[in-house]
């Protein structure tokens, strides 16, 4: 069993209206000095078989036509390290 | 003597104005608390509306939990001020820790809007008193995040101290666990409940008037008290 | 690289300028030349080609939308028409609605949750905009055939956008259509209404008067949004990297709209705006061409001052983008202070862009340099206007020839059964409730009539029950066996829907969704509907006092069927007396009217 | 300027009717050996200052108290390589 992780965030030239909230919550409530913040989605996929390139191209391809929204979103697929969190 | 009930308004707040004119059908004086402010008016009991305060963008009540006038709030609350937190209200109790456990996104991940049947299971607490024991009620739902979770361990607490105040009846809207629909904190002055009595107080634009008690129970409570 | 200003461009007057690109015609082009007496800058030239584009200048269809200012029954009701946001008509006790039905087609095609969204948020910002608070919204729906699976992708995110963008906003949905025909399949139709009530004092219109009157933008930062067309302009301004991406998509924000009607409110209610405008399609090339247009004076804008969400966007670049949740107030000096206290209070960014001049131009400056000097009305108002090509297609007769009588009728009880079960089990007839759950229809509190009523209604008046009732409807295979016909059908629709609810019908707003008008077959039936709405408000005496037209809703060579959405206003003295649809008790005797 | 990432996952025992849409979506779409998917919130915080350990630990602060729900949600937090998308 291994774990793939699709990270999901809109293209930066969309409005992230949920950044921007985050974002101007987060003075208020006395934590300073971030000048930017994006909220995206994270997807953990645990797979069956190995993870070679094969399974990887196939998530890739489900993280383009079906994980994200292509105009709006970008994507990055990779392989959760062992022991990693 | 006049019951003051305040009605909290939060960016975002949407059925603010619904919660108000409810108080005033049930008799008592509506007043519109702002979340800036910090005071509370001297009002007799809070009731935190629907809506989708700060765009419900992170968690729904999760900003909202942070504004000024909540410090109050939870203050207050925890010396015994009555509290109805109403769908958007609910989720901020919670967020708040006034209430136990969360409202997550519904299982079948749609916003949903229905006549909803309930029934009420507790009816000591300070806004359910003026219902009859297992009273089975009719009142509007809709939202998008309301299946109430918590550990087995909470949920069971809940149970065995009679605080869960009303269930779904029919269909469980949105996988709450247990059909729970409303809980109160230990003492019984603070509610959370995901459907709407405030849209159930008049014939012409609810389905029933059967919201009305939870506006009529305070003000039997305070009138008593 | 280098700014294109008016200098420049009387400096040099032979630079090849990409209006095609931008979808300007060569005698558009060279109209802009007349009008300028020089070359427009690269400013002036995106301001142009938005603004006479078929969506902003109505070049096509003006002078068929002429009918219903010529036609216009005589009715006390209407206090502001055609022409403005969104007409404006008395109900009485004081109170004035305003109402109108927009589309928002290509962008919900495109990317339907965003494209729905920012659908809703235009309508409900043009509603305000007259100085009413929006009350309720309403959305026409048409798509392909339901078991295709592109619509699988369209539907769902239309629908949880009109819902994600209304419910947050609070507005409640009282109604709508949904409607499934392959004619749809790759463009469906995402057309959106909503209401909002006033006080008479309280109308407010887009006009900039007053020399020395500030201009203010408040709301959203202005981002790249929805500038596909103009990164033309874009990539001869910018240096060799060229321009950073720039989205043609927008994103809406409900919950900064929900600000931004709370503080317009309450800015009216302190009377605090002397003319305001919402920037939608074309955004503030038409907020300051309008208001300029329509006002006494001139303009001058410090477009350096545009708060920016992306700090890589040219002049240009500026004055076409789309962002939504913008709007632009004209405001005496003496209440600007508590003009921004209230914004302060709702959070809600404003800035002060500009001012009214003596004279009559729009003036536009970048750091100091001017980059546009033309007379706004020639960008607002007096675009061109064309007297398009006509003729009844010659398949007209086939089509109609084909009737309804020739199709096998059933004969026996089980075909009898059996198509009763079709219909029932047909999506244009089937239960919507699997839609109409996903919008919040009691918000508000004030909704007497929603689904699955043939008409929603609102009261408008707590203490005395006044109320408003609206209805929309639409066939689009109708309109094309008959263009003529089928609109009258549409509007006879819709009025006997609010008439059956015990309201009087008052006004019609209307969308006209058609193919492209430089088809001669489309125009045809785009002045037929005209026409046939325009002479069937006549004989019901309830004008049109706003609508929208959409062009070019085709796939390739293609158009839809032509489709007006015909959305009608009635007044009923106390909702108390309305009649829902629907059998109230046993023993109630049942007639049928008419024949 | 550095980026620090929050990543807020529900807790294993929680429903997540999100992820669970996306795997029973999956194999319909013809993407198979997905064993399970689970579905939560990346958030990209652009530091003004260094990332230092006290820059983290005021992000861990702001993620338990404010980013994630810790009645239902695990988090963590990391500093994202140079380079790294
Ligand atoms: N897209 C929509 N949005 C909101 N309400 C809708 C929509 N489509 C249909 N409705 C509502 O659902 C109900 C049933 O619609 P429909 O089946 O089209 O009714 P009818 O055929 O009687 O016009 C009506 O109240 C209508 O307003």
């Amino acid at each position: 069993m291994a774990r793939v992780v699709v990270d999901v965030m809109l293209k930066p030239e969309i409005l992230d209206p949920q950044g921007q909230a985050v974002q101007r919550a987060l003075p208020r409530l006395g934590f300073d000095g971030i000048t930017d913040v994006r909220q995206g989605k994270r997807f953990e996929l645990e797979l069956e078989g190995p993870v070679d390139e094969a399974a990887l191209a196939r998530i890739r391809e489900a993280a383009e036509s079906f994980l994200a929204n292509t105009v709006i979103e970008d994507f990055t697929v990779r392989v959760e390290a062992e022991g990693e969190k | 003597m006049t019951i003051r009930v305040g009605v909290v308004t939060f960016p975002g707040s949407l059925d603010d104005h619904d919660a108000r004119r409810a108080v005033r059908i049930a008799g008592a004086e509506p007043i519109a608390l702002w979340h800036k402010d910090k005071n509370l008016q001297q009002v007799d009991a809070v009731v935190l509306p629907g809506g989708f305060s700060y765009g419900d963008y992170l968690r729904c009540g999760a900003i909202s939990r942070f504004s000024p006038v909540m410090e109050s709030v939870i203050e207050q609350a925890q010396a015994g001020l009555p509290v109805l937190g109403i769908c958007n209200g609910f989720q901020i109790l919670c967020e708040s820790h006034l209430l136990p456990g969360a409202l997550t996104r519904n299982d079948h991940l749609h916003f949903i809007c229905r006549d909803q049947k309930l029934r009420i299971e507790n009816t000591s607490t300070a806004w359910t008193s003026d219902f009859e024991p297992g009273q089975e009620i009719t009142v509007p739902l809709k939202n998008g995040e309301g299946g109430f979770v918590a550990d087995e361990r909470t949920l069971d607490m809940l149970e065995a101290e009679g605080r869960v105040i009303a269930r779904y009846l029919d269909l469980n809207p949105n996988g709450s666990r247990r059909d729970i629909a409303g809980i109160s904190n230990a003492a019984g002055n603070v509610v959370g409940l995901m459907p709407h009595p405030e849209h159930a107080v008049e014939p012409l634009t609810g389905p029933t008037t059967e919201g009305l008690p939870f506006f009529t129970s305070i003000l039997k409570r305070l009138v008593n008290a | 690289m280098s700014l294109d200003t008016v200098k420049n461009a009387l400096e040099h007057p032979d630079v090849e300028q990409p209006f095609a690109e931008l979808g300007l015609k060569p005698d558009e082009y060279t109209r802009i030349r007349e009008i300028l007496g020089r070359r427009p800058t690269s400013s002036e030239l995106a301001m142009y080609s938005v603004m006479w584009s078929e969506h902003c200048s109505y070049k096509s269809s003006k002078v068929h939308l002429r009918q219903f200012g010529d036609k216009m029954p005589e009715n006390d009701a209407m206090l502001v028409g055609i022409g403005e946001n969104a007409g404006v008509v008395d109900v009485g006790q004081g109170y004035a609605v305003t109402f109108k039905v927009e589309s928002h087609n290509h962008p919900s095609y495109v990317e339907p949750y965003q494209g729905a969204a920012t659908g809703i948020g235009g309508i409900v910002r043009d509603i305000l905009a007259m100085g009413a608070r929006p009350v309720a919204v309403m959305d026409p729906l048409r798509f392909g055939a339901a078991e295709h699976p592109d619509t699988r992708r369209v539907l769902p995110g239309v629908v949880a956008g009109i819902g994600g963008y209304g419910n947050c906003l609070g507005l409640p949905n009282i109604g709508g259509e949904i409607v499934f025909d392959p004619c749809y399949q790759g463009n469906p139709l995402v057309n959106a209404l909503c209401v909002g009530v006033m006080k008479h004092e309280d109308i407010h219109l887009a006009q900039a008067s007053g020399a020395g009157n500030l201009v203010i933008l408040y709301g959203a930062r202005t981002g790249g949004d929805g500038i596909g067309g103009v990164s033309v302009l874009a990539s001869e301004t910018f240096d060799a990297d060229g321009p950073a991406k720039r989205p043609a998509v927008q994103v809406g924000d409900p919950f900064q709209e929900k600000l931004l009607i709370e503080c317009t409110l309450e800015l009216f209610r302190e009377h605090l705006v002397a003319g305001i405008q919402d920037l939608g399609g074309a955004g503030l090339s038409c907020a300051t061409s309008e208001l300029a247009s329509a006002g006494s004076g001139g303009m001058r804008v410090e477009l350096d001052t545009v708060p920016l969400r992306d700090h890589t966007l040219s002049p240009e670049e500026i004055l076409m983008s789309e962002s939504q949740e913008r709007m632009c107030a004209v405001v005496e000096p003496a209440h600007v202070a508590r003009f921004m206290e209230i914004c302060d209070k709702w959070d809600v960014i404003a800035t002060v862009v500009g001012e009214v001049t003596e004279g009559d131009r729009l003036e536009i400056f970048w750091h100091g340099e001017q980059i546009v000097d033309v007379p706004p009305r020639t960008v607002a108002h007096e675009g061109p206007v064309y007297e398009r090509p006509y003729a009844r297609p010659q398949w007209q007769d086939t089509l109609q020839a084909d009737a309804a009588e020739r199709l096998p009728r059933p004969g026996t009880a089980d075909e009898l059964k059996a198509a009763l079960l079709d219909l029932v089990a047909s999506p244009n007839l089937a239960d919507k409730s699997w839609v109409t759950d996903q919008y919040d229809r009691y918000v508000l509190g004030n909704t007497v009539l929603a689904q699955p009523e043939d008409s929603g209604m609102v009261r408008i008046d707590e203490e005395t029950g006044l109320g408003v009732a609206l209805a929309t409807d639409g066939n689009g295979r109708f309109c094309k066996l008959d263009p003529y016909t089928g609109a009258q059908l549409a509007l006879a629709e819709a009025y006997r829907n609010v008439a059956t609810t015990g309201a009087r019908p008052l006004a019609v707003t209307d969308c006209l969704n058609f193919g492209s008008p430089e088809d001669p077959a489309v125009m045809w039936q785009f002045a037929e509907t005209t026409r046939g709405l325009a002479d069937a408000c006549q004989v019901l005496g309830t004008p049109v006092t706003g609508g929208n037209v959409s062009f070019y809703n085709q796939t390739g060579e293609t158009a839809i069927h032509p489709t007006p959405v015909v959305g009608v206003l009635g007044v009923i003295d106390d909702v108390e007396r309305r009649t829902p649809v629907g059998f109230a008790e046993e023993g109630q005797i049942i007639l049928l009217l008419g024949d």
